[in-house]
C-alpha cells in the first residue's frame, strides 16, 4: 500500500470543501496531478495544492492507496466522501461530512468530527477517536435509506440524531449521546457505552439499541418485556429488554409482530 | 427572424406522409415555408440524420402545486443530480421531478417543443402558471380538473349540460386553462371523507351521482362547447388488479358520441396512462396483462385516443389528483405521503415509488405499457407517455422508443428481470415481434398528440404554414444500428428549432426560446343561473373571494389564446 | 433573591401590533421588553408586579420588566414575547436543524429595580458594541 | 372625496385574509381606514402612512451616525458586497411578493449565495419533517366545509393568526358544517392555558418540551396498546380520551405552530404529529397544517422549489443548488462563520435571531431592504427603505395552505420610493455588469 501525506499550509478564511481527499480520487495519479484536484471556498475553485503540502505516492488503485492528513483541519469538509476503498487517516479535528456516503475502506480520525459524519454510509469502517457531532450515520434529508452497512466507532461522545433511518451496519459510541437515537430505523445495531438522554428509538420499526449507562426518559412507545443475558460484540451482562415503538407500523413473521429492541444494562 | 434551410435529412412526417425520404425543410418568420420562399437562409446540413417535427407531449405533470410538493419533499431526488449554471443555461436539478429550468431544457434536448400539464387544480392556477412561466423554451397549456368539482357534480346530477358547459367556459377563462381533465371521477370528492369510487356506478357520497354520469356529462358538455381537445380522463380504480373492466366501462361511455369540434380531432374521449388501467387478476399475486382486451376495444372505436403511461423501471415520484390512490400506495410501500385536498374542486397525493426490475409486478407493468403501443392498429391514436413522473421520468422517452423499435432491446430487458418466466407468463409481450418504425414513432409523439389536442393547425408536422418546430437527430435509419443508438440519438437532439428559433445547436442549449402559454377562451351565451351559482358558492364555501380568483396579467407573459365560439 | 424558571418565547397580539407600528417605538418595548411570570413565581422571587428584573441564561443576560402571566397559570414556566430581549438569552443550539432552541431555556430571574430596560434598537446596538453589562 | 377598495389582501400573516376593505383618498395618495382586518393587519396598513417614515436609503458612517444616500449608491453597494463575497447569505424573502423572490433568486444564482427564508426560525423544521414522512394536508376551505375535530398543537391563533378561528377553523359554517362551532370539538395542546385554549373543549397542558413523547403516546393509544400512567405531565386516561375523540371525528384537522417547531425535538415533533395524522387516516379522514407566520414565507419556499428544488436553506455557492439544514441554514452559517456578507430583505433577523447570530451580521458587510426601521437595519451598514408589498405594490403571495393569491396595491408609495422588485432588478443588472455576463 502506498501513502500520500497532506499537510495543510494555508487555512481557508471560510471553509474548504475537499471531497477530493479520497483514495478514489488519488489512485493512479502523480503528486502534481493530485495537487491539481479541485477544492472550493464558497464559489471560488482552487487547487488542492493551494492549501496542502503533498508528498508521498499514490497506489495504482484505491485499495492500494492510503492518505494521511495533518495540521488543523477543523475548517475542512467532506474528507473521505464517497470513498470505496483504501485508507484515510486524519490527525486532527475535522469538520462536516467525514466519510459521508462512503462504501468501503477505512477512515480514522484522531480528533473530533462535526455533524453528518457517515451520512448514508453503505460500507467500510469509520473510526473517530474523539467526539462526533450530530447526525452521525444518519440518512440525508428526505432519504429513507440511512446507514446500510459498515461500522462506525466513536471513542468519545456523540451528538443528537445518530442512526436516523438506519437500515443496517453498526454504530458504537464509547461515551454519551444526545437526544434522538435510531429514529425511523428499520435495522442495524447501535451500542451506547455511556449514558443516553431521551427519545431513543422514536418511530423505530426494527433494529437494536444497547445502552450500558443511564437513560433519562424512555419513550412511552417502548414497553418492558423481560430481563435477558446479552453477549454481543464484546458486551456481556444482564439487560432489561424493551420493545417498541408500539405506536409505529411493524411487520409480522409467522404471526409474530417484530418490534425494535432496546436493551438497557442492569449489571455487568 | 433568421431563415433556415434544413437540407437532405431523412424526414419522417405523418402530416406530409413522408416516410424517411430525403427532403428539405424551410423555416421563415417562425413558420415552415416552401423552400422557394426563402431568401438567404442559414443552411443546416442534415444529410444522414433524422428530421421530425418538434415533439408534443399530451400528458405530463411538470408544473403546479403537486409537482412542487414532489420537488420540495424529495431533497434526495436531487442529491448529486445537479447541473451547474453555465453561459445562458441556468442551474438545473432533480431527476424524477426536475426544476422548471431543467424541465424545459431536457424536453428540448429530446426534441420536444410542446408539453401539456395534465392536471391543474383551479384554485392553484396561479401557481401552475408561475411554474410554466419559468419553464424555458416550451409551449405549454394546462388542463384544469373537473371530475370532482362541486358545480359539475350538481349540474350533471340533473344532466344540465348547458350549465355545465357554461361553467366550464367560465373556469377555463378564470384559470387560463386548456382542456377538460377528469381524474378518478367522484372518487377524489369521496376521498374528502377518506372514501373512494371504485367503479363507474359507485355513487359519490352526498352528491348522489355516479362516475359514469360525470364522465358522460363532461363529454357532452365538452362537445357542446366544441373545445379543441376532448374530455381527458383518468378513470376510476387506477392501479388495481382486475381494473381493466372499469376501464372498458369508462370507454363505453363515449359510444355513439361524435366529435363536434372545428379543430380537426376525431375523438371525444382521451384516456390517459392506460397501462395503469389494463390489469387482470384479482390480486398482486395473479395480476396479468389485459392490454389485448383494452386495445381490441380502442382499435375498433375511432372516437377514442389513449396514451401509454409506460413504466420505465426507475425510482420516481408518483403524483396524481387521485387522492385515494396515493393513500393506497403509501400503505403498500410505507414511503412518505403528501396529500393536498382542494376545497370544492379536487385533491392530490404524492408518494415516491421504486419500480424495481426485481419485483414481478413492476416488470408486468413494464410489459403492459409496451403491449398497448404494439397492439395499436392506428398509431395516430395512441401516444408515448410515461405519465411523467408517475410511471417514470419523461427523460426516458428515448428508452421507451428504443423498446418499441427493437425486440432485441425488449429481450435484453426481459433477461434482466428477476422473475422473467412469471412475467412472460402473465403478459403477451414476449410473443410480440412487432418493431415500430420511425414514421410510427413520429405519429405517436408528434402528429397524433397534436391532432388529438386540436392543434394540428400548429404542431405535429412539417407542412408549410405550421409552427417551425423542427428536431434533427443524429441517427441514420438506413445504416445498421444497435438498440442503444436509438436511445442516445433521441436523448440528444443535434438541433432543435422552436417557432423558428434555434434553441438547441450541436446538442447544446442555444437559447431560452420564446415560450408561450396556450389557453382556450370559449364564448357562450349569457347564463345568469351559472353566474348566480358561482357568486353564491364563493360567498358561502370558498375561502378566497370571487374577485381574487381569476388568473390575470403577468402570470402569462406570452399568452396564446385559442378562441372558441359556442354561442347559439 | 433569584428564581430558576423554564423560559419560552412566542407571539402575542401586542407584540404583533407594536411590531407593525414600529420596533423603534416605546410601545414595542412595552410589549416585548417584559417577562410574564406566574403569581407563584412572583411570590418565590419576592418581587412586586412591574419590577425590572435581570434574566440570565448560559447564553446571555437581559433586563426586562416582570409582569403577571396573561395566559396562566404556568408555574415554573416564564414567557418573554419573541423579540430582541428574549433573543439575548435563548439557547442558540440548533441540533443541526437550523432552528435555534427558542423554547425551553433554563434561566435565572433576579430583581434589578434600578437597571433600565433598553429599547430594541439600543439593545442590539449596545450588544453589538459590547456596551452591555 | 374618498373611495373604498374591496377584496384587499392582508400582508401580515399566513392566514392571508382577502376580504379587507380599505378607504383611500381620491388621489390614491392617502390610506384612511381599514375594515375587516385584525388589529395587527390594520396596524400594518396604517403604519405605511406614518409621517416619520424613512423614504430614502442611508449608510452607516464611521462615527455610527446615518448618512442619506441615493438609491444608485445603495444599488452599487449591494451589488458590490454580493459580488465581492465568496459566500454571501441572502436572507428573508418572506414579507415580499413572489415576483421579487424570483428576481432575488436570479441574483443569488449569479453571486453564488445561500438563499434562506424565515422558515429557518419558524417552520423550517416542519419542512424537514415533511421531507422525512410527507404531509397529508388540505386547503383551509376543506377545514371550513368538512372539519368536525380541530386540534391546535403548540400554536395560539388567538394571538398569532387572529382571524384564523373565525374564517377557517373553529367558527365558520361550511357546506357540511352548518352548525359551525357547535358541530366541532376543539382540542388545544399547549404548556400554557392560552387564549386559544380558553375556547377549546379540551386543553392538555403538556409539560414544556415533551410534545414528542405525548404525540407518541397518542399513536400508542390509537393502537390500543398500554401507556405509562403519566406522559408529559398528562394522565393516560386523558390521552386515551383525547385519542378516541379524534378517532370519532369525520374529518380531523391538526394545526401546529412554533410551540413544537422550536422546542426540543423540533422536526421530530412535527414528524410524529404527521405520523399521528397518517394513523388517523386508518380510522377516518385527517389532515395537518403548519400555521405559517409571514404572509409569504410559503411563497418563497414555492419559488425556490420550482427553481432550485428546495424550500429554504438553499446553498448556490458552487453554481448548483445544495440543501442541508444544520449546514446551509442562516443561524448555523452565521454561528460557524461560513458566510462573508449578509443581505436581508423582507425580514428582521436582528429582532428574531439569537443575539449571537445578530452580532455576526454586525461584523460583516451587510444591507437591509425593509420599509421599517428595525434592529436589523440598526446593525446593517446600509438600509434601503422600500414600498410596502400588499399596500403600495401588488404581487403574488402564498397562504399557509399554499394557495396563491394576488395581493393588491391600494395606495401610492411616497414620491420616488422603489419597490423590492424594482430595487432587485437594478441590483441584478449591476451584478451582471460587474460580472460581465
Amino acid at each position: 500500500m502506498e501513502t500520500v501525506t497532506l499537510t495543510i499550509k494555508n487555512q481557508p478564511d471560510l471553509f474548504l470543501e475537499a471531497d477530493t481527499i479520497t483514495p478514489d480520487a488519488f489512485a493512479g495519479k502523480k503528486i502534481e496531478e493530485i495537487a491539481d484536484l479541485h477544492v472550493y471556498v464558497g464559489r471560488e475553485q482552487h487547487r488542492l495544492g493551494d492549501f496542502f503540502e503533498i508528498s508521498g505516492k499514490a497506489g495504482a488503485t484505491p485499495e492500494e492507496t492510503k492518505i494521511v492528513v495533518n495540521g488543523d483541519l477543523s475548517r475542512v469538509k467532506y474528507i473521505g466522501m464517497k470513498m470505496t476503498a483504501g485508507e484515510v487517516v486524519v490527525n486532527s479535528n475535522t469538520d462536516m461530512y467525514v466519510g459521508a456516503w462512503m462504501q468501503g475502506g477505512k477512515i480514522t480520525v484522531n480528533g473530533d468530527v462535526d455533524a453528518f459524519a457517515g451520512t448514508g454510509m453503505k460500507g467500510g469502517e469509520l473510526i473517530i477517536k474523539g467526539n462526533a457531532g450530530n447526525y452521525l450515520g444518519a440518512a440525508y434529508r428526505g432519504d429513507w435509506r440511512g446507514m446500510q452497512a459498515g461500522k462506525i466507532t466513536v471513542t468519545g461522545n456523540a451528538g443528537s440524531d445518530i442512526g436516523t433511518f438506519m437500515n443496517g451496519g453498526e454504530i458504537v459510541i464509547g461515551g454519551d449521546v444526545d437526544v434522538h437515537v435510531a429514529t425511523h430505523a428499520e435495522g442495524g445495531r447501535i451500542i451506547i457505552k455511556g449514558n443516553a438522554k431521551s427519545r431513543l428509538g422514536g418511530q423505530m420499526v426494527e433494529g437494536e439499541i444497547y445502552v450500558l449507562g443511564s437513560i433519562d426518559l424512555m419513550m412511552p412507545g417502548f414497553a418492558y418485556r423481560e430481563d435477558v443475558d446479552v453477549d454481543v460484540d464484546g458486551i456481556k451482562g444482564r439487560f432489561a429488554l424493551y420493545e417498541g415503538d408500539l405506536g409505529e407500523r411493524h411487520r409480522k413473521r409467522k404471526g409474530q409482530t417484530i418490534y425494535a429492541k432496546l436493551y438497557q444494562r442492569i449489571e455487568a | 427572424m433568421a431563415e433556415y434551410l434544413i437540407k437532405n435529412g431523412f424526414v419522417f412526417d405523418p402530416v406530409l406522409g413522408i416516410k424517411g425520404d430525403k427532403a428539405d425543410i424551410a423555416i421563415k418568420d417562425g413558420k415552415i415555408v416552401e423552400t422557394t420562399a426563402l431568401g438567404s437562409p442559414k443552411v443546416i446540413d442534415a444529410a444522414g440524420k433524422t428530421v421530425m417535427a418538434g415533439g408534443v407531449d399530451i400528458h405530463a405533470h411538470v408544473a403546479g402545486p403537486k409537482v412542487n410538493i414532489g420537488r420540495n419533499f424529495r431533497p434526495e431526488d436531487k442529491l448529486f443530480g445537479y447541473k451547474a449554471r453555465s453561459g445562458i443555461e441556468r442551474m438545473q436539478g432533480g431527476f424524477s421531478v426536475p426544476t422548471t429550468i431543467r424541465t424545459g431544457y431536457n424536453y428540448a434536448r429530446m426534441g420536444y417543443t410542446t408539453v401539456m400539464e395534465a392536471a391543474m387544480p383551479p384554485l392553484y392556477a396561479r401557481h401552475t402558471h408561475e411554474e410554466m412561466r419559468d419553464t424555458p423554451i416550451l409551449d405549454q397549456g394546462a388542463y384544469p380538473v373537473f371530475g370532482n368539482n362541486w358545480f359539475v357534480l350538481e349540474y350533471l346530477k340533473n344532466h344540465e349540460i348547458e350549465n355545465a358547459a357554461a361553467y366550464i367556459a367560465w373556469l377555463l377563462r378564470a384559470t387560463k386553462g386548456y382542456a377538460v381533465k377528469v381524474v378518478n371521477p367522484g372518487g377524489t370528492e369521496a376521498w374528502g371523507w377518506g372514501l373512494n369510487c371504485e367503479n363507474v356506478h359507485d355513487p359519490v357520497p352526498y352528491f348522489d351521482i355516479t362516475p359514469a354520469q360525470i364522465v358522460k356529462g363532461l363529454i357532452e358538455a365538452n362537445e357542446h362547447l366544441g373545445l379543441p381537445h376532448s374530455m381527458h380522463v383518468h378513470a376510476n380504480n387506477l392501479g388495481n388488479p382486475g381494473n381493466y373492466t372499469t376501464t372498458l366501462d369508462t370507454f363505453k361511455l363515449s359510444e355513439g358520441i361524435k366529435p363536434n369540434s372545428k379543430f380537426g380531432r376525431d375523438q371525444v374521449m382521451h384516456h390517459t396512462h392506460v397501462q395503469f388501467h389494463s390489469y387482470g387478476g384479482d390480486s398482486w399475486v395473479n395480476v396479468e396483462s389485459k392490454a389485448k382486451e383494452i386495445m381490441d376495444y380502442v382499435n375498433s372505436h375511432e372516437n377514442i385516443t389513449i396514451d401509454m403511461g409506460q413504466v420505465t423501471l426507475d425510482e420516481t415520484t408518483t403524483m396524481t389528483a387521485d387522492g385515494p390512490f396515493e393513500h393506497h400506495l403509501t400503505e403498500l410501500n410505507h414511503l412518505k405521503w403528501a396529500n393536498a385536498d382542494v376545497e370544492l374542486e379536487t385533491g392530490s397525493g404524492v408518494v415516491p415509488y421504486v419500480y424495481s426490475p426485481n419485483i414481478k409486478v413492476c416488470a408486468i407493468q413494464w410489459a403492459i405499457g409496451l403491449e398497448l403501443a404494439l397492439f395499436a392498429k392506428d398509431p395516430m391514436r395512441i401516444f408515448i407517455t410515461t405519465d411523467h413522473p408517475n410511471a417514470g421520468p419523461f427523460i426516458r422517452y428515448p428508452r421507451v422508443i428504443k423498446w418499441l423499435m427493437s425486440t432485441e432491446a425488449r429481450e435484453q430487458q426481459f433477461d434482466a428481470f428477476k422473475h422473467k418466466d412469471k412475467v412472460i407468463e402473465a403478459t403477451n409481450l414476449a410473443g410480440i415481434d412487432r418493431e415500430l418504425n420511425l414514421y410510427e414513432i413520429a405519429q405517436m409523439t408528434r402528429a397524433g398528440p397534436a391532432k388529438a389536442l386540436g392543434l394540428a393547425h400548429m404542431y405535429g408536422g412539417l407542412a408549410p404554414g405550421l409552427e417551425a418546430d423542427v428536431a434533427i437527430y443524429d441517427f441514420n435509419p438506413n445504416e445498421p444500428y444497435a438498440p442503444d443508438d436509438i436511445e442516445t440519438a433521441f436523448l440528444n437532439a443535434e438541433h432543435l428549432f422552436k417557432t423558428g428559433v434555434q434553441v438547441v445547436r450541436d446538442h447544446n442549449i442555444a437559447s431560452n426560446g420564446n415560450k408561450r402559454t396556450l389557453w382556450v377562451n370559449a364564448k357562450v351565451d349569457e347564463n345568469p343561473q351559472v353566474m348566480r351559482d358561482v357568486k353564491e358558492k364563493f360567498l358561502r364555501y370558498y375561502t378566497v373571494t370571487l374577485n381574487n380568483y381569476e388568473v390575470t396579467g403577468h402570470y402569462l407573459p406570452n399568452p396564446y389564446v385559442i378562441e372558441v365560439d359556442a354561442t347559439e | 433573591m433569584a428564581i430558576r424558571v423554564n423560559l419560552i418565547t412566542g407571539r402575542t397580539i401586542q407584540q404583533g401590533v407594536s411590531m407593525e407600528a414600529g420596533k423603534e417605538k416605546p410601545a414595542y418595548t412595552a410589549a416585548c421588553g417584559i417577562i410574564e411570570l406566574d403569581p407563584a413565581d412572583f411570590k418565590k422571587l419576592g418581587a412586586f408586579r412591574n419590577t425590572n428584573v435581570r434574566v440570565t441564561s448560559d447564553h446571555g443576560s437581559v433586563i426586562v420588566k416582570a409582569v403577571e402571566a396573561t395566559q396562566g397559570p404556568h408555574p415554573g414556566v416564564a414567557y418573554i414575547p419573541m423579540g430582541p430581549w428574549a433573543n439575548m438569552v435563548v439557547n442558540p443550539n440548533t441540533y443541526s436543524t437550523g432552528m435555534p432552541t427558542f423554547k425551553g431555556t433554563p434561566v435565572t430571574v433576579e430583581v434589578a429595580k434600578s437597571e433600565p430596560v433598553f429599547s430594541s434598537l439600543e439593545l442590539v446596538r449596545k450588544g453589538c458594541r459590547g456596551e452591555l453589562a | 372625496m374618498t373611495k373604498t377598495v374591496t377584496d384587499v389582501i392582508c400582508p401580515f400573516c399566513g392566514t392571508l385574509c382577502d376580504d379587507l376593505e380599505v378607504v383611500v383618498s381620491a388621489d390614491n395618495k392617502e390610506l384612511l381606514e381599514v375594515y375587516n382586518a385584525c388589529a395587527i393587519g390594520a396596524e400594518k396598513f396604517l403604519h405605511s402612512q406614518a409621517k416619520d417614515r424613512l423614504t430614502r436609503p442611508r449608510m452607516r458612517q464611521e462615527d455610527g451616525s446615518w448618512k442619506e444616500i441615493s438609491y444608485d449608491e445603495a444599488i452599487e453597494y449591494t451589488a458590490k458586497i454580493l459580488t465581492d463575497a465568496r459566500k454571501p447569505l441572502m436572507y428573508g424573502w418572506s414579507s415580499t411578493n413572489c415576483e421579487a423572490q424570483a428576481v432575488g433568486s436570479e441574483i443569488g444564482e449569479l453571486v453564488g449565495a445561500v438563499m434562506d427564508n424565515t422558515a429557518t426560525v419558524c417552520h423550517g423544521t416542519s419542512l424537514i419533517a415533511v421531507q422525512d414522512i410527507g404531509i397529508p394536508s388540505c386547503t383551509l376551505g376543506e377545514v371550513k366545509n368538512r372539519a368536525d375535530r380541530i386540534l391546535f398543537w403548540g400554536c395560539n391563533p388567538a394571538h398569532a393568526h387572529p382571524r384564523h378561528m373565525s374564517r377557517y377553523s373553529i367558527f365558520p359554517r361550511g357546506f357540511f358544517t352548518g352548525k359551525g362551532h357547535k358541530g366541532r370539538k376543539v382540542i388545544v395542546i399547549d404548556p400554557r392555558p392560552t387564549d386559544t385554549a380558553n375556547v377549546a373543549d379540551v386543553h392538555l397542558q403538556v409539560e414544556q418540551g415533551r410534545d414528542y413523547e405525548l404525540l407518541n403516546a397518542f399513536r400508542v393509544a390509537f393502537k390500543g396498546e398500554q401507556l405509562p400512567d403519566v406522559v408529559a405531565g398528562i394522565p393516560k386516561e386523558k390521552i386515551y380520551e383525547a385519542a378516541d375523540l379524534l378517532k370519532s371525528g369525520r374529518f380531523v384537522i391538526i394545526f401546529f405552530g412554533m410551540g413544537v417547531t422550536q422546542s426540543l425535538g423540533k422536526n421530530h415533533n412535527i414528524d410524529e404529529a404527521i405520523a399521528v395524522t397518517r394513523d388517523l387516516n386508518e380510522y377516518t379522514k385527517a389532515a395537518i397544517m403548519p400555521m405559517r407566520g409571514h404572509y409569504n414565507v410559503t411563497g418563497s419556499g414555492q419559488v425556490w422549489g420550482w427553481l432550485f428544488g428546495f424550500p429554504y436553506a438553499v446553498d448556490l455557492s458552487r453554481g448548483f443548488a445544495r440543501y442541508n439544514p444544520g449546514e446551509t441554514t442562516s443561524n448555523d452559517l452565521l454561528r460557524r462563520d461560513e458566510v462573508d456578507a449578509v443581505f436581508v430583505l423582507g425580514s428582521d433577523p436582528g429582532a428574531h435571531f439569537p443575539f449571537s447570530s445578530v452580532k455576526k451580521i454586525y461584523n460583516l458587510p451587510s444591507v437591509a431592504i425593509d420599509p421599517h426601521e428595525t434592529p436589523t437595519t440598526e446593525v446593517c451598514k446600509v438600509h434601503v427603505p422600500v414600498a410596502f408589498v400588499g399596500v403600495e405594490v401588488g404581487g403574488c403571495a402564498y397562504r399557509m395552505d399554499n394557495v396563491p393569491i394576488e395581493t393588491r396595491k391600494v395606495v401610492e408609495p411616497p414620491e420616488g420610493m422603489m419597490t423590492d422588485e424594482e430595487f432587485l432588478r437594478h441590483v441584478l443588472a449591476r451584478v451582471k455588469e460587474i460580472q460581465g455576463v
